[in-house]
């Protein structure tokens, strides 16, 4: 063990110290795409940390989100239903986009095309349940972004502010897939090699990585 | 050659102007030396550094520039300089951040003994408010903040009763006691500055901040606003008196609590008819106001500002002015209203009187003075109607000559230039964007158009106009 | 041999000849002709903010006198003023001019990575700048909250442009955002992944390691911005309470509850100090090239140079509350804050040490660009040591909000960086044009330019003992004002007229030498970096020819004993030296 | 070389899954067993940072990448910590001057002198 940590140190310099490429054999688009997934890290980081302080600071009490997000199943509300739901959904996208890049990397383009598409429908069906979830709050609870019948008023402006950017990411990754699912389906990497599915898989399980956080600090906190 | 002398220049320059240079602290008049003391440490270790540094490069730039036969030495690195050089300016950060740190130390723990003083700051004044007797300060909730409720006092709260309330007008402290100040703003960041004090805070809507010191001068001392507040934001004054302590306790027995504010009965009418006999003579029997008097119109001005302006002239703050001969001819005047219920009852007669607007007599470029009056709407209203939030009487239907003359002595410092009376200061520095006398016709010029929409307004609808001014 | 199969561009070069000019100048995906396009742009809106500060002068120095600058008026001006000189000139002129242009020659490459974003980077960015003056003709004109923009101030009526004002500079951040984030992913994984054989980090010239540093902190830095961008939005227009607590506004009660105006606060901070070496890092690394180019000595302790520029990067995002000793925040914070601000002082002192030990027995040309490095040491050593006064807790208390912070700033991250950016076009012009820029003028607009500068700002400090406010649209009778601070402002505002006017000569310099200079050549200044060895000048699409070049030694390479000229290039073999090789 | 890039063995995708799935139940039932306090808190955070950690370092291959991208990758955040840390304890203190100062509702009866910090 400490034998790897120090093979692993001594190649951590190598690598800085290296000329052409400090990530060696990471493609160029691969390599942007994390340096601009960090760059998002402190987006949604900075969104989370301003919701922390708005109700840390808030004087008014806040809505439980447990009984917020209740959804009535066969006549009994069971708490969070619908966004643990969401959570599975979101999770299985992962899942099918991790075999997509492996079927992409095993030049299987057809499987790894249509794994994309699944995995751009698990999306889509996620905005969709996302949009119910909005019009519930909105239309039968009362939620305002400026206030809401149970309590401080930034419950509604960070739950909406909030999961709105976090559906938007997943909106334009849906789109994303699709384009290079259909891509691949064409035939259009046979040459490039399919970094590129690994790329938008990345982007993919970024969005995945984001609601977890969102599901812990805003929907079970 | 000449870069080198030019350094040289400069390094020189600087130490002479700053030895020459007149500019520095004000006298210090609280306990906060050791402030003083941190600046003349960090300001000692970075002029020296300063100096080192420049005539270093006045001796590289003339000692190597450019010349026949030189060559540039070839010379990656000099660990041992570079070490020598991080710890020299690691002792140095050091040696300043030290003191600092020792400083801000004290400047966070308030002495247990310190007593507390509410500073209250909004859109474009200073209020302040003291703990009665029982040393607490009652509860505040800015949703309860109204006319009637300027520091939005919690009634029901018993350790707010005896809360003295200081609402625009100075603050006074006394000599050699602590004092916690704690800061609260109405509306929008404010930042209380006493330059003579060091100490400085902002005021935050929505939260609490504080800061600490002892008064240690007797004088009168400017406050300031040191946080962009919006376009008032230099106008922004107000006053600290530091008394001896016997002056302090005079002043304090003057002071009217919160308990006192709200049991002062209404003003009556039938009472105050009596007193404003003397008022006619001059403001007319309805107080419409007449120019052969130099009189401007009473009915129909807020009775606060009236309140504001009698008082004015009873503490002197007002018409004392050597050329403000009108303003010497009313000072006088008020004398016989010789306590605050006499006050109240004149208010509130005048307020029964008939407010017809006022004859139009300027005139000017109605065009111009919309353009010019832009910068008077967010206080006097974009109707003219006057607010209390931004303490700004009424100005369209009053009397139009009365309106030009006050400008002019706005103006030119015959109105608001006693060091204690801010707002006058406040209107003064607004008042000099009229350039000129043409100006100052054609703002009245437009306000006189507000006057006339506003009775049609009243005519039709027969609303409120503060009402209707104060939604813009 | 995975990055030599991604550049398939000689074919690229041919298939991208550009024909119409539109196609050519527009919709150019080289990084030079996207670098020039920052750079008009940015100098372009420059020039609006230079002229609203000759208007901030006009007032501080004779009030009253002039009827078109009201308070209102008078605050736009420090707003847009501000923000168009951070944002939209320095940080676009330093990352999308100079590391645009500077990135892929300095490191060898061919073009960005991806050059197609890097022009779509540029489009963005114009459209930022068109929205942000479009707000000079929007309804109540152009937000007057100052370029901190601090709630509920600027939401709140009593503030100008309180409508339309906020929403269109709040947007175009927003949109300046996302084109440098297109625009900066491009200078890091260029720096990281794209760089040409034997161009090890530590090769580098110090201008590609400042450029990227601060992009790398503009990546970081810039989300926090964003998202208060947003909040600040959704409170404005639908009655959100991020930043807004209950509020009796001019005697009116609002409908905000429970916000804290702090946090805005603090996020901007944690974008605005950053910011501060976003500006300076570039800087720092240009200026320590042309020294050490115009010196004819190699830069002095690179690798403490390299390690500062990192340490002082990493550092800046656990500085940010200096800003805010007095704004309310917890009090204990200002022993944290005071303390890593003091730290981040030793690097930057390092740093400045270094350029001033290059200068020791050297060979100095004192060329316009030289005269411009030596007056940003200078500057800047009085910038950096205010800095220690405001950073310093305590010792920022009396002085935070006077004209002792104006000066500060404006020595520091005003006046530095653009002389570098005055030296830095003197001393790149010949390789963008082929021309030389005339050295007469430059002489004449450096001069006033530098003297004229430190008459402004040095004298300013001392208004800021006095304890003069800032951002007073007039101070009026101020107990703390006499006689000779009013006649102190008088002169400020002249020698700041004088500057502003001399800039013209600059401007004039450009245009002139486009059409009149003297031909440079390919490498004017005799100097050792890639940029300088292009077989074309200036370089077409693609740089080099169908090689790369190949670095075989670092890029200070001036006077090495027995070499044959007193330079050499970094991609000279070092075939003739191997024995005696100086360099480990 | 793109090829053999970020190739694994299928199963250990199907494992991970399994395991996503394991842990976003467990965080649910912390909700719907009705766990506070502390050990809500904790149970939460250890549940958020696995899953975190298995989509981060399997998904997105981060456990098979070269250190010089992990580093480059992980370190950054940390700057972010310091802002979550700092922010937590200034909203603690705003709250407490909304409190003891501002009269908010939960104030207990009768108020505490005024804390001087």
């Amino acid at each position: 063990m400490a034998e790897a940590t120090s093979t692993q140190r001594l190649q951590l310099v190598e690598d800085w110290a290296a000329d052409v490429a400090v990530f060696r054999g990471v493609p160029w688009g691969k390599a942007m795409m994390w340096i601009f997934l960090l760059s998002d890290t402190f987006i949604f980081s900075c969104f989370l940390t301003s919701y922390m302080t708005v109700r840390m600071t808030s004087a008014e009490a806040w809505p439980n989100p447990s009984e917020v997000f209740a959804l009535e199943a066969f006549g009994v509300p069971v708490p969070l239903l619908l966004i643990a739901i969401m959570t599975f959904i979101l999770i299985s996208s992962s899942g099918t986009m991790a075999m997509a890049v492996n079927m992409g990397y095993r030049r299987k383009r057809v499987g790894a095309a249509l794994l994309m598409v699944v995995t751009a429908l698990f999306g889509a069906s996620f905005v969709g349940m996302q949009a119910f979830e909005w019009y519930k709050l909105i239309v039968e609870e009362g939620v305002r972004p400026w206030g809401n019948p149970m309590g401080a008023a930034q419950f509604g402006s960070c739950f909406f502010m909030i999961t709105g950017f976090h559906g938007l990411h997943v909106s334009a990754g849906v789109v994303y897939l699709l384009i290079v699912a259909y891509r691949v389906w064409r035939g259009r990497y046979e040459e490039k090699g399919y970094d590129i599915v690994e790329i938008t898989g990345l982007y993919w399980h970024f969005v995945d990585l984001v609601w977890v956080f969102i599901f812990a600090f805003f929907y079970l906190w | 050659m000449i870069v080198a002398i030019m350094l040289l220049v400069i390094v020189i320059g600087s130490l002479v102007f700053n030895f020459l240079s007149p500019w520095w602290f004000t006298e210090i008049a609280s306990n906060w030396g050791g402030i003083d003391f941190a600046v003349f440490v960090t300001f000692w270790i970075c002029g020296v550094a300063f100096v080192l540094i420049g005539l270093f490069m006045v001796y590289t730039t003339w000692k190597y520039r450019r010349r026949e036969g030189l060559t540039a030495v070839y010379e990656p690195e000099n660990k041992r300089l570079e070490w020598i050089l991080t710890i020299v300016t690691t002792i140095g950060v050091v040696g300043m951040l030290a003191p600092g740190l020792w400083v801000w130390d004290a400047y966070v723990n308030v002495p247990p003994q310190a007593r507390d003083v509410e500073i209250v700051g909004q859109q474009w004044s200073w209020s302040y408010r003291l703990p009665g007797e029982d040393g607490y300060l009652g509860a505040v909730d800015a949703r309860r903040i109204s006319v009637d409720n300027p520091f939005g006092m919690d009634p029901d709260d018993p350790r707010g009763q005896d809360d003295v309330l200081i609402e625009r007008a100075a603050l006074h402290l006394p000599i050699d006691r602590p004092v916690k100040v704690l800061l609260r703003s109405k509306d929008v960041l404010h930042d209380f500055y006493v330059p003579e004090f060091r100490a400085k805070m902002d005021a935050v809507p929505g939260m609490i901040t504080y800061m600490w010191f002892t008064p240690t001068r007797v004088g009168t001392y400017e406050v300031l606003c040191a946080e962009l507040c919006g376009i008032g934001h230099h106008t922004m004054r107000g006053t600290v008196v530091v008394d001896t302590a016997e002056d302090y306790d005079a002043w304090l027995k003057t002071q009217a609590t919160f308990a006192q504010i709200s049991a002062r009965p209404e003003g009556d009418p039938v009472a105050g008819q009596i007193a404003y006999a003397v008022c006619a003579a001059c403001h007319g029997p309805a107080g419409e106001g007449m120019l052969a008097f130099n009189a401007p119109k009473l009915s129909g001005q807020d009775p606060w500002y009236l309140r504001h302006q009698i008082l004015a002239y009873r503490q002197g703050l007002r018409g004392v002015h050597e050329q403000d001969t009108y303003g010497k001819e009313m000072a006088p005047m008020v004398l016989p209203l010789i306590d605050d219920a006499a006050v109240e009852n004149v208010i509130a007669y005048i307020g029964t009187l008939p407010d017809d607007p006022a004859p139009q007599t300027v005139e000017g470029d109605i065009h111009r003075g919309a353009s010019l009056y832009g910068g008077c709407t967010v206080c006097h209203g974009s109707e003219g109607g006057g607010s209390y939030g931004t303490f700004a009487p009424r100005v369209a239907g009053m009397t139009d000559w009365y309106l030009v003359r006050q400008l002019r002595n706005f103006r030119e410092g015959i109105r608001g230039s006693h060091r204690m009376d801010n707002l006058g200061k406040q209107m003064g520095l607004m008042s000099r964007q009229l350039g000129d006398d043409e100006a100052i016709n054609d703002v009245v010029a437009y306000i006189n158009t507000m006057s006339t929409r506003m009775t049609r307004t009243a005519m039709h609808h027969t609303i409120d106009d503060r009402g209707e001014t104060d939604g813009g | 041999m995975a990055v030599e199969a991604q550049v398939p561009y000689q074919e690229a070069i041919d298939v991208h000849h550009p024909h119409s000019w539109l196609a050519r100048y527009w919709f150019s995906q080289d990084h030079k002709v996207i670098a020039i396009q920052y750079g008009i742009t940015a100098i372009g809106v420059g020039l609006v903010a230079l002229v609203l500060s000759g208007m901030m002068r006009l007032q501080l120095g004779f009030p009253d006198s002039f009827d078109f600058i009201d308070p209102e008026a008078y605050y736009q001006f420090i707003t847009m003023h501000g923000m168009i000189m951070v944002i939209y000139l320095l940080t676009a002129l330093l990352l999308g001019g100079f590391g645009n242009y500077l990135v892929p020659l300095m490191c060898g490459a061919r073009d960005m990575v991806f050059p197609f974003v890097n022009m779509i980077s540029y489009h963005v960015y114009f459209v930022s700048v068109l929205i942000l003056l479009a707000s000079y003709f929007v309804p109540g004109g152009p937000t007057g909250a100052g370029w901190t923009l601090y709630p509920p101030q600027a939401i709140l009526t009593g503030t100008p442009g309180v409508d339309w004002g906020i929403l269109t500079m709040l947007v175009s951040l927003a949109v300046f955002i996302v084109a440098f984030t297109m625009g900066g992913l491009n200078y890091v994984t260029t720096i990281l992944q794209a760089r040409t054989r034997g161009m090890s980090l530590m090769r580098m010239p110090l201008s590609i390691w400042g450029i990227f540093m601060a992009t790398v902190l503009g990546l970081l830095a810039f989300p926090a911005l964003f998202v208060s961008a947003v909040m600040m939005i959704l409170d404005k227009t639908i009655g959100t309470s991020f930043f807004m607590p209950a509020i009796s506004s001019l005697g009116e009660q609002l409908d905000y509850s429970g916000g804290s105006p702090l946090l805005f606060q603090h996020l901007f901070w944690f974008f605005g100090h950053p910011e501060v070496y976003i500006v300076a890092l570039p800087a720092f690394g240009i200026v320590s090239d042309l020294i050490s180019t115009h010196a004819r000595k190699n830069i002095f302790g690179y690798r403490m140079m390299v390690w500062a520029i990192v340490a002082i990067g990493v550092l800046s995002f656990i500085v940010w509350a200096h800003h805010m000793y007095v704004s309310g925040m917890h009090p204990y914070f200002g022993f944290f804050f005071a303390t890593t601000t003091l730290i981040i002082a030793v690097p930057t002192a390092i740093k400045v040490y270094n350029w001033t030990l290059t200068l020791l027995r050297a060979n100095i040309h004192m060329t316009v660009p030289m005269l411009f490095s030596i007056a940003f040491v200078i500057t800047f050593v009085v910038g950096g040591l205010t800095g220690l006064f405001l950073g310093n807790v305590i010792v920022d208390v009396p002085l935070s909000d006077t004209y002792f912070v104006v000066a500060h700033f404006h020595m520091v991250m005003g006046v530095s960086p653009i002389l570098v950016i005055f030296g830095a076009i003197y001393h790149w012009y010949p390789k963008m044009t082929g021309k030389m820029l005339d050295d007469r003028i430059g002489q004449l607009h450096f001069w006033i330019t530098f003297l004229g500068t430190y008459a402004i700002y040095y004298p300013m400090h001392y208004l800021g003992f006095v304890g003069v406010p800032r951002r007073y649209f007039a101070n009026g009778e101020m107990a703390i004002i006499d006689e000779s601070v009013i006649l102190l402002n008088q002169g400020i505002t002249i020698a700041a007229l004088i500057v502003g006017v001399a800039q013209i000569l600059f401007i004039w310099n450009l245009i002139y030498s486009y059409y009149r200079g003297r031909d440079s050549g390919p490498n004017p200044w005799k100097a050792t970096t890639l940029e300088w060895q292009t077989p074309e000048t200036p370089p077409r699409h693609g740089n080099w020819e169908s090689r790369l070049p190949t670095v075989y030694r670092w890029a200070y390479d001036y006077s090495v004993p027995g070499a044959k000229d007193d330079f050499i290039p970094q991609s000279e073999p070092s075939a003739g030296e191997r024995e005696g090789a100086p360099l480990a | 070389m793109a090829e053999t890039g970020q190739q694994h063995p299928i199963s250990i995708y199907f494992w991970i899954w399994g395991l996503l799935f394991v842990f976003s139940a467990a965080s649910y039932m912390v909700d719907y067993a009705g766990f506070q306090g502390y050990l809500r808190w904790s149970l939460i955070i250890i549940f958020m940072m696995l899953k975190a950690g298995f989509i981060v370092a399997i998904f997105m291959h981060m456990r098979w990448e070269r250190v010089a991208l992990i580093t480059a990758i992980m370190l950054p955040p940390g700057a972010l910590l310091v802002l979550v840390c700092l922010m937590a304890w200034e909203s603690d203190y705003t709250w407490e001057t909304r409190i003891v100062y501002l009269g908010a509702e939960i104030a207990p009866e009768p108020l505490p002198p005024p804390s001087h910090h």
